[in-house]
């Protein structure tokens, strides 16, 4: 009753989402026998990674009741930095990876700042970062791709491990470390209490400026990995990637059960949202959908996938 | 010099050139119970949310335990030694009980000792959640979320929440606004207890019974200026409201004529499951029909359904003798039913909507001409709700968000007025609003009535229910257990009847 | 029912598989491109799949993974980056798979190169305005979405004749992200800065140049600058016939497309093939636009 | 404090950007000379109008409390279906322009239906209608620009009424009707209802399903005048046309003050912003800014303006 009032963009749940996830997956297994193959499953696990990396960091922003859209810069920023210092035999790999990271936390603490010391909107503020973003990006770079890097560097896109892709490793590590922030930690507890009801948790004496300040930092630390990511995975530092990954992981996010209205999300919701696309994607070319009607499909099986999510529950 | 633990001196606050703080200087001393009185919008909430650090002040300066407590945030506050139940709930509806209670002090008492900074130990408070709320006497599991309770549940929770935080001073802005008498006994046995302890409490509420039996110390403010401080002693019912208002209120439930006519609406065999079931009652024009019962009864349920705002499993329910569907509050409204809810703010108004916005809203069909509104008529409508009900504000283009609690309320019932109901349901239509106020809606009530309208009231304060209905419908658990006439009905009876 | 030739069934087993990425199927001439590589895969009869990049170098590497996965017969790649597709290109070298590049290159050396040099495209249009301007006058330069393959060596063309031609003056430059509405306000903008001065407009692509042509032609001005593009998308063309558009150099998608299906189909087979087959641009002007317009 | 507890994403003001936008005018008039001309305000004009329209009608989806990522889909499918019928000697000038405005319309009424009918949140919808149209417009033009357009089409696009360009009249007309129709029916009351808080404009017996199919349906026609417009302007209907619109769009609405909590927004406050944004891109052309640094002094501009905006009051 109480409170909900504002409550704009409705959750959406977070059991239904698993349900349509398995659905989909047996349809896609009977209908293709390429899918559920260990390669092809490798496969989507590398591919879903830079975007699951940054709705991990989205989800906790829109916990608080946030949003970033600079991701996708983020992930160009970054990528250019790392890559300008992982050219062979000039740095030790920890530099380019310290750079990018580094690079990173500046920008979502530099988004954190201006969101918590102004009064604009968290969307317009990123909407303006996102903008300077891509041309810092731009500058960086001088507008060129930043090749020939280390091998040391592309194997973090690239290489494997036991046979497991590395980002495939970086992803369950990232997982395994945003789960255990957002709840095991105080500080998860006070993303929820910022998002949940801002005024309650300014009146029960959380510092909310310091909260939102940590949530946009590590959106940024996260996006960064993302960007380095890419940037082993292409091999080259390329000022114009990431465009448009913000929706996409905002998209993963919401999927999951994360309302933009703050205060709920999981992230394992969040990496199911975010598996689901991987594997519609994956499986659309796959399964050789000519590609205007990809775009038709994807959309169709994303709004179908929530609506049968809401189906599993009543509220 | 008496031992003062916390000293206010000259506090000014205004919004956007309002005075809503004038100067005000307050003295609070050790282990005592000191209640803070004033009509709506007389300025105590926000003299308290300064106190507590939520607002800053304009000027003035505020002394705890002999330190200035300037530039200090509700952080600092809370660790010093200030605590405050706040009047409009503040809880986080997506955590659970325990981690409410324990939100923003879990580096004190929830964290585990490791090598990840800062890591939560949810059992621990669990555990001393629940030892808390036992201590309270209510029932509820520390770990459910809370957006599943009710508000009067959430208010406990804010109410132990407060108190666990060992404080020396408590702020209690209307603690007992949703609560009923037996939660209230149990927070009047902890008051006594906190106060032997030496803590001092400051207590909010328009409930002048509670006042009298609880302070020490009353201190009154009137549209933003202190007026005195009295001790309780000094102070009765009437000398009391007379300082708060600047006038005496002479009888508090006005006196009803009106004639009982045609029956207007019929509910037969009402159910819903694990809600209420086998409701049956009838109401006339004219007729005032109370409906009473301790808290989570199931008289918000009732209304509520039969407002069309939930689906109910069973029953009938006519109108002057037809039978309707009810399925939505749309359906109600042009059934000639109307509901004030108890939630008023998440209900009742629109907070950024203006008073005239507000008031029409559910008139609009009489305000317009084709698709455009009617500005004239709108503001015809408007002024003459402002006047009838007394709606204290600066204009009609006020934003509702800004107005005090008790004339919130007063433009909810406006709104539902105007939409020219042939039946109102007003669900704890006093709560949270000041005795002059009170005497007005009461008033108003009894107007309705004897203009024919036929009316449901529901409300938890017993006198109100005893000095106001022509029938009172008795509800224990979802059961109807009584329907008493106005000359039959006792508080004793209507006690025991919600108790079976 | 049934199916006439032995195109289904059994012999599908049989047929050869090609995989193709492209840049963007919202590109016109990449579409053509496309399509032509459709109709030569059905005539030689081999099964092609075709996938879009939406010129995400990630994805293509993406799509070329799944390709590998699949164990398609061949590669074919329309890059979007010259270095950020090139580990596409090592995947499937690696995975002995031949793969084709089409239109452009990558840094990484695929089984073959079908296509022409984008460098030289921006050359012939630049040379072409160069003439035109008899080596002096003020230029405008439009670029297509910043840090693309395409516009930075669209980019480098024409600055090596403008170094070439020391009386060409560079007024400004600014990207118009290969967009006709874009191409168009910029130009518009331009006009209030620069006025009478510009002397000529070289447009990274069709689409830029076409909207420069119609902001020219809302300030009258369209007689007094000389407007050079790329692609001969059919819109273009239609102008150069007209002679809005002064000038656009001609990309042979039909022969980009077939010629790429035919390698593809030859290194499958393990059969001979050329490594490079580099399919020259042409300047189409108002003199030869006819040969194109069909 | 009351009831604004879960008003997540802070109101921006609407008298501050007002000066903030004069402050850039006046500083834009000192510093280029070009700025300041007739001829350059009405180029200004003519390339602000179609972002207004899209703002316009994504302000009133705002207000309710909802969201559209689907304007720029929608500006390209009504695009390339208008342009179909627009060649020349077919059929009369009304054919395409009722093609276009009804297919946005049917388009924005489906944003709606879904919405209200399945609980799934606006940005979902939106985002997966956002693919479907991108996919539906490349279907219909089959991937190619649809062009040889009639000259009364055209004329839409870039003819002039007594001097003042065509799409400057449209802007002005819109704008008025918006205004009319937010601030002067029924239906806008509604919309503000519906937003400022959902659940009492139920209970007060206002239809909020029907508010939401009406506020999604306008916004379809407004996106569909903007993509005739667009598709006039260029001559073209373009398949791949107003890919990012829709932020631009939201960014104006935002800018002039409509909070994305919903309940508040002015039209003024959103052409505003739509001029506001428009300006910026003129006049970075004119100063010959390089494209790179653009983006960065757009981003700092549109952050700087509503930073400026709020400490214009108090609050
Ligand atoms: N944020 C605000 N902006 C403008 N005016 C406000 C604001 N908050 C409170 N006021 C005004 O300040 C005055 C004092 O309000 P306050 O809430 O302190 O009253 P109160 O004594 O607690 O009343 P009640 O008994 O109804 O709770 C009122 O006139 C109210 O309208
Ligand atoms: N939001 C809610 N979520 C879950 N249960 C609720 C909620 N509100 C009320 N209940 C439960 O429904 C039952 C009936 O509550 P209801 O509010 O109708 O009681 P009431 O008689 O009106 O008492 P009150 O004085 O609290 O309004 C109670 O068991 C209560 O705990
Ligand atoms: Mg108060
Ligand atoms: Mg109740």
């Amino acid at each position: 009753m109480l409170s909900t009032q504002n409550f704009r963009f409705t959750k959406v749940g977070q059991y239904g989402i698993y349900l349509a996830f398995l659905i989909l997956c047996v349809v896609l297994a009977f209908s293709t026998p390429r899918f559920f193959t260990v390669s092809n499953l490798l496969i989507i696990g590398t591919q879903v990674s830079i975007n699951a990396l940054l709705a991990f960091g989205v989800t906790f922003v829109i916990i608080t009741g946030g949003i970033d859209l600079s991701l996708g810069s983020m992930v160009a920023v970054t990528g250019v930095v790392a890559a300008t210092f992982a050219h062979p035999d000039t740095y030790p790999l920890a530099v380019p990876l310290l750079a990018g990271i580094g690079s990173g936390l500046l920008f979502g603490a530099f988004n954190g700042l201006v969101i918590t010391k102004s009064k604009v909107p968290p969307f317009i503020v990123t909407l303006g970062t996102m903008t300077i973003g891509r041309g810092l990006a731009l500058i960086i770079s001088k507008g060129r791709p930043v090749s020939n890097l280390s091998d040391t560097f592309n194997f973090i896109g690239g290489g494997n491990v036991f046979g497991i892709p590395f980002p495939i490793i970086i992803l369950i590590v990232a997982f395994i470390v945003c789960t255990v922030i957002l709840n095991k930690t105080v500080l998860g507890r006070y993303m929820y209490a910022v998002g949940g009801n801002e005024s309650a948790a300014r009146a029960s004496g959380i510092r909310v400026g310091n909260v939102k300040m940590w949530v946009y930092t590590i959106c940024g630390i996260l996006s960064a990995m993302g960007g380095i990511l890419l940037t082993a995975r292409i091999t080259t530092g390329q000022p114009n990637a990431g465009a448009g990954f913000e929706l996409d992981a905002i998209a993963a996010a919401i999927i999951g059960g994360t309302s933009t209205s703050g205060g709920t999300g999981t992230m394992t919701g969040t990496l199911i949202g975010a598996l689901l696309i991987g594997v519609i994607s994956n499986s659309l070319d796959l399964l050789n959908v000519t590609s205007y009607y990809q775009q038709v499909v994807m959309g169709v099986i994303i709004i179908g996938a929530v609506v049968l999510d809401g189906f599993g529950k009543k509220d | 010099m008496p031992d003062f633990i916390l000293t206010v001196n000259q506090l000014s606050k205004s919004f956007s050139g309002i005075k809503a703080l004038d100067n005000i200087s307050f003295n609070l001393r050790r282990g005592e119970v000191h209640a803070l009185m004033g009509e709506n919008g007389a300025g105590k909430s926000t003299f308290m949310k300064i106190l507590i650090g939520l607002l800053t002040p304009d000027s003035g300066e505020i002394v705890f335990e002999g330190k200035n407590l300037h530039d200090s945030n509700v952080g600092d506050t809370l660790k010093k030694g200030i605590s405050m139940i706040h009047q409009e709930i503040l809880i986080v509806p997506e955590l659970t009980v325990a981690q409410n209670i324990f939100l923003g002090r879990e580096k004190a008492f929830g964290v585990k000792r490791g090598w990840i900074p800062g890591l939560l130990d949810d059992s621990a408070i669990n555990e001393k959640s629940a030892q808390i709320l036992q201590q309270l006497g209510v029932d509820i599991s520390p770990d459910i979320k809370m957006k599943h309770l009710s508000v009067a549940q959430m208010q406990m929770v804010e109410i132990a929440k407060a108190i666990s935080n060992e404080a020396k001073v408590i702020i209690m802005d209307e603690p007992t606004s949703a609560i009923s008498d037996k939660e209230v006994e149990m927070l009047f046995k902890m008051i006594r207890d906190l106060k032997s302890k030496g803590v001092s409490i400051i207590y909010i509420s328009h409930k002048m019974d509670e006042i009298f039996r609880i302070s020490d110390t009353i201190t009154v403010l009137r549209d933003g200026k202190y007026i005195g401080t009295k001790s309780a002693e000094e102070l009765d019912h009437n000398s009391l409201i007379a300082m708060m208002v600047g006038r005496e209120i002479g009888q508090m439930f006005p006196e009803g004529n009106a004639s009982i006519g045609e029956e207007v609406l019929s509910v037969e065999n009402l159910g819903k499951k694990g809600k209420f079931a086998n409701i049956s009652f009838k109401v006339h024009a004219g007729e005032i029909v109370g409906l009473a019962g301790l808290m989570g009864a199931g008289r918000t349920e009732i209304a509520r359904a039969i407002f069309g705002l939930d689906k109910m499993d069973e029953g009938m329910i006519r109108i002057s003798g037809e039978t309707v569907q009810i399925d939505s509050p749309l359906k109600a409204l042009k059934n000639g039913i109307g509901y004030v809810s108890e939630d008023r703010k998440g209900l009742g108004f629109i907070p950024r909507m203006s008073v005239k916005n507000n008031v029409t809203l559910s008139s609009m069909k009489r305000h317009q001409k084709g698709i455009f509104i009617n500005t004239k008529s709108e503001e015809a409508d408007t002024a003459q709700m402002i006047a009838d009900l007394r709606i204290k504000t600066s204009g009609m283009d006020q934003k509702v968000s800004t107005l005090s609690g008790g004339n919130q309320q007063k433009v909810v019932i406006g709104k539902v007025l105007l939409a020219a109901p042939q039946l109102i349901i007003l669900d704890e239509p006093t709560r949270g609003v000041d005795v002059g106020a009170k005497f007005e809606i009461y008033k108003l009530i009894r107007n309705l009535a004897e203009n024919g309208m036929a009316i449901i009231m529901i409300s938890s304060e017993l006198p109100e229910i005893l000095g106001m209905s022509d029938r009172i419908v008795v509800l224990s658990k979802g059961r109807q257990t009584a329907t008493l006439s106005r000359q039959e009905a006792t508080q004793e009876l209507i006690m025991r009847n919600a108790v079976v | 029912n049934q199916s006439q030739d032995g195109s289904s069934g059994e012999s599908s087993g049989e047929k050869l598989v090609i995989g193709a990425t492209m840049l963007s199927m919202q590109n016109e001439f990449i579409v053509n491109v496309s399509d032509e590589m459709e109709a030569k895969a059905k005539e030689l009869g081999v099964e092609l799949i075709t996938v879009d990049a939406e010129r995400s170098a990630l994805k293509q590497v993406e799509q070329v993974e799944s390709f590998i996965a699949q164990g398609v017969d061949a590669i074919i790649m329309n890059p979007c980056e010259v270095e950020a597709s090139s580990p596409a290109v090592k995947l499937a070298m690696n995975a002995n798979i031949p793969i084709i590049n089409v239109n452009s290159e990558t840094s990484a050396k695929p089984t073959a190169f079908v296509g022409s040099d984008d460098t030289e495209s921006a050359r012939i249009a630049m040379r072409y305005l160069a003439k035109k301007l008899g080596g002096k006058g003020n230029i405008l330069m439009m670029h297509g979405f910043m840090g693309q393959a395409a516009q930075l060596k669209r980019d480098n063309g024409a600055k090596e004749i403008l170094k070439a031609n020391p009386g060409l003056k560079l007024l400004a430059e600014q990207t118009g992200e290969w967009d006709r509405a874009k191409g168009m306000s910029l130009t518009e903008n331009w006009i209030q800065s620069y006025g009478s001065q510009i002397n000529a407009i070289f447009a990274h692509n069709d689409e830029m140049g076409m909207g420069a042509v119609k902001a020219l032609e809302a300030a009258g001005i369209k007689n007094k600058v000389i407007v050079v593009s790329v692609d001969a998308i059919p819109d273009a063309l239609q102008a150069v016939k007209k002679g809005t558009l002064d000038a656009t150099v001609f990309q042979n998608a039909r022969e980009q497309g077939s010629k790429a299906i035919e390698t593809a189909v030859k290194a499958a087979k393990k059969e001979a093939f050329e490594k490079e087959a580099l399919i020259p641009f042409q300047l189409v002007t108002k003199e030869n636009v006819g040969e194109f317009l069909k």
